[in-house]
């Protein structure tokens, strides 16, 4: 049983659809690099599978059920293109409340060890707005692992991160790669996310064109993409 | 009293023929508007795929 | 359904918190309350008798506006960091999430209220001491009415450019049954004529059934688009 | 196709429109009690009942908009709110003007004139809200809400202003009361079926624009895309 099935999926806004039948299958303990230009639906279809939107056709199934139910939603992390941490709570005060929400069960417990593990305990009562840049991104980091999701919906995550952000975000991402979670990851940032990808997709004006494994020659050669988008036109 | 009588009525009338005829005019101009910006992003949109 | 109205409870308590820490919408709806009170002592110069009148309306009159101030806040709160899709990704119902935002504006309402009611009284030497309890049960029949409908719509615009302007426009026209209700009833206590106040009182109640039933099912076609 | 419908209503309509305005006029006399202004009510009236028929169909294309997310419903309930506005516009002035004559003031706060002007306010913000959002299906699906909103408030409107306002200037509704002349029946019928008529053309070029507009949303966006 694949973790994220999505069979035949448009979605529209208004008249423009800005997916036009794309079908991904991801397999348990994979790791997929969606890749795109810009406008081609990565992040359209990314909402759809965080349950952020609703498809216009098609269907989404995350461990074989539908992706609204509930329980499916808490085993599910998501880090989209905002941080997603409220800036007038502390560090430890967001992830407590992340924490109840997802259903976590011993949230004190958690809230603490993510904290650890992005290396925000020294300043676990400080409020969000008073964080730099980095230290907000890592704290939204910790959010999106608080309940270690068992699917990981991560959109550019890459972007805005600074250096220390994303060396914590590539480690967590590798743990729980290890402990067999599932991931989908959007990226303009090609190399760092070939790096983890053991899959690709390649999302082309709303459709997904290519799916394969990640070869080693995508690694040492990152025109790779281009080519493929002139082997198949549209 | 029949004099304002009629006179009232006839504003009545003209009023309310005013009021749609005005809504017609609102609606040509946007039709045209829209038409015309319509067009302006047909237009873009072809020089764009070349 | 627990596990909801769990969650609406955790929501509510993170509003209030961040809302007692920054105090921006209770300060600038406190404030913009005394501001208006006063203004009525300029603009009426009536008799005792006459005052007793009008003091059911005057008093819903200034509600309804800080209340605008107060759930223009409740969604836009969500806006900064992207916050609001966090929590519709979380696995509680929309209508949770909703419900959760509802009490906390419910309850900093009922603050403000509760604040300008007694300066109302001074102002304008009127008695009201008398029939708090009552006026009490009103002002949380009513509230409640003002905060359902006026998150509901704060939700509906969030992504509306003007959004600040657009909310008292769709909210005010929505308001009047249950204001006409509440102010006549607010009269009568305050006058003490307690005697006829069901009728209107049915229509504040209805109002709060119908629209809370209402935005509790639609919440989900306005969250998840 | 359409536009020939359009003309073909337009045209049905105006000349439906001559023919009863010359009854109305011409060939009616004028009512015992009021004279002349009691003509009014071949305008007035049809022209609520006319905005009444067309809020009613918005607010059951919004419910099937949210069942369905098919935007032609959407389309209908913008295009036919709007002119339920224009109609209910209409009836506001005839109706002050019948009121000025008839009770020496323009304007009175009872029942029928408050809940029609607080139909026209609520539909006010739908029509005011909609340019503000930039996406279709956002706007299609937040206005549907609004539409539903506003129809669940009308009665509550009806019973509060009930409750408040007991003195009344305005007569019942003479179609409940049985009090019209049995010739005025038949004028008073035409006046709506001519203004449904006209009203239905208007929805139909109205519809048309809704349907250029969503597809400037599209282009705005696949430009986006590119």
């Amino acid at each position: 049983m694949s973790a994220i099935a999505a069979d035949r999926v448009w979605k529209y806004f208004g008249d423009y659809p800005a997916l036009r039948g794309a079908t991904l299958e991801v397999p348990a303990g994979a790791c997929v690099a969606l890749l795109g230009r810009n406008g081609a639906g990565k992040t359209t279809l990314l909402r759809i599978l965080a349950n952020l939107s609703k498809p216009s056709k098609g269907e989404v199934t995350v461990f074989g059920e539908s992706a609204r139910d509930e329980k499916i939603r808490a085993r599910i992390g998501y880090l989209g293109h905002g941080i997603g941490v409220y800036d007038d709570l502390s560090a430890f005060e967001n992830l407590i409340l992340f924490g109840q929400l997802m259903n976590v069960p011993d949230t004190k417990a958690a809230a603490n060890a993510a904290l650890e593990r992005v290396g925000l305990t020294r300043v676990r009562d400080g409020f969000a707005r008073e964080f730099s840049r980095g230290m907000r991104q890592r704290l939204a980091v910790a959010r999106a692992f608080l309940h270690n999701p068992e699917i990981l919906l991560l959109d550019e995550p890459f972007t805005s991160l600074d250096d220390r952000a994303i060396a914590v975000l590539h480690e967590l991402l590798r743990d729980a790669l290890a402990k067999g979670a599932t991931i989908v990851m959007s990226t303009h940032q090609i190399r760092e996310a070939m790096e983890l990808a053991t899959q690709v997709a390649l999302l082309e004006r709303g459709k997904i064109v290519h799916t394969g494994p990640r070869t080693p020659e995508m690694l040492a050669d990152p025109g790779w993409l281009y080519r493929m988008y002139e082997e198949k036109p549209q | 009293m029949d004099a304002i009588n009629q006179t009232f009525l006839f504003y009545g009338y003209t009023a309310a023929w005013i009021i749609v005829l005005g809504f017609v005019l609102i609606l040509v101009r946007r039709g045209q508007r829209i038409d015309r910006e319509l067009s302006r992003l047909k237009s873009l949109v072809e020089d764009k795929e070349k | 359904m627990k596990q909801g109205l769990l969650a609406a409870l955790f929501i509510a308590r993170k509003d209030l918190r961040t809302e007692f820490r920054t105090k921006e919408a209770l300060n600038a709806s406190v404030s913009f309350a005394l501001v208006v009170l006063m203004l009525f002592s300029f603009a009426f110069d009536l008799g005792r008798e006459e005052f007793y009148d009008i003091s059911g309306g005057l008093l819903w009159l200034v509600y309804v506006f800080a209340g605008a101030l107060i759930v223009n806040r409740s969604f836009i709160r969500e806006v900064p960091n992207d916050c609001l899709d966090v929590l519709i990704a979380s696995p509680m119902p929309p209508w949770a999430l909703f419900l959760g935002k509802t009490i906390a504006s419910f309850v900093l309402l009922l603050i403000v209220e509760l604040i300008s009611l007694p300066v109302y009284g001074l102002f304008n030497n009127l008695q009201w001491v008398h029939a708090f309890w009552p006026l009490f049960g009103v002002m949380t029949l009513a509230t409640w009415g003002i905060t359902i409908t006026g998150v509901a719509f704060s939700a509906v615009t969030v992504n509306v450019r003007l959004r600040e302007l657009m909310l008292p426009v769709l909210h005010y026209p929505l308001l009047i049954p249950l204001l006409v209700g509440a102010m006549q009833v607010s009269t009568a206590l305050i006058k003490g004529e307690a005697s006829d106040i069901m009728q209107e009182l049915r229509i504040v109640i209805a109002f709060d059934l119908i629209f809370t039933s209402l935005a509790l099912y639609l919440i989900e076609f306005i969250l998840v688009g | 196709m359409r536009d020939k419908a359009i003309y073909i209503l337009g045209i049905l309509g105006t000349l439906l429109m001559i023919w009863n305005l010359h009854t109305i006029f011409v060939v009616l006399p004028g009512e015992a009690a009021q004279g002349q202004i009691g003509k009014m009510l071949f305008i007035h009236v049809p022209a609520a009942i006319t905005a009444y028929s067309y809020y009613a169909v918005a607010v059951v294309c919004s419910i099937a908009f949210l069942v369905t997310k098919n935007f032609k419903y959407d389309s209908v309930a913008v295009s036919s709110i709007e002119v339920a506005q224009v109609f209910t516009l209409v009836n506001l002035v005839t109706g002050s003007l019948w009121g000025h004559v008839i009770w020496g003031i323009w304007w009175t706060w009872d029942l029928r004139l408050t809940s029609q002007f607080m139909c026209f306010m609520l539909y006010l913000g739908y029509l005011l809200m909609r340019p503000a959002i930039a996406e279709a299906t956002q706007r299609a699906t937040m206005s549907a809400i609004l539409a539903i909103f506003a129809a669940a408030d009308i009665p509550l409107v009806v019973m509060a202003i009930r409750l408040h306002n007991v003195r009344t200037q305005h007569p019942a509704p003479v179609l409940e009361t049985g009090g019209v002349d049995a010739t005025w029946w038949p004028p008073l019928a035409t006046g709506y079926f001519v203004l449904m008529l006209i009203a239905a053309a208007l929805v139909l070029v109205r519809l048309r624009q809704e349907t250029v507009r969503r597809e400037i949303d599209s282009l705005r966006r696949e430009l986006h895309a590119m």
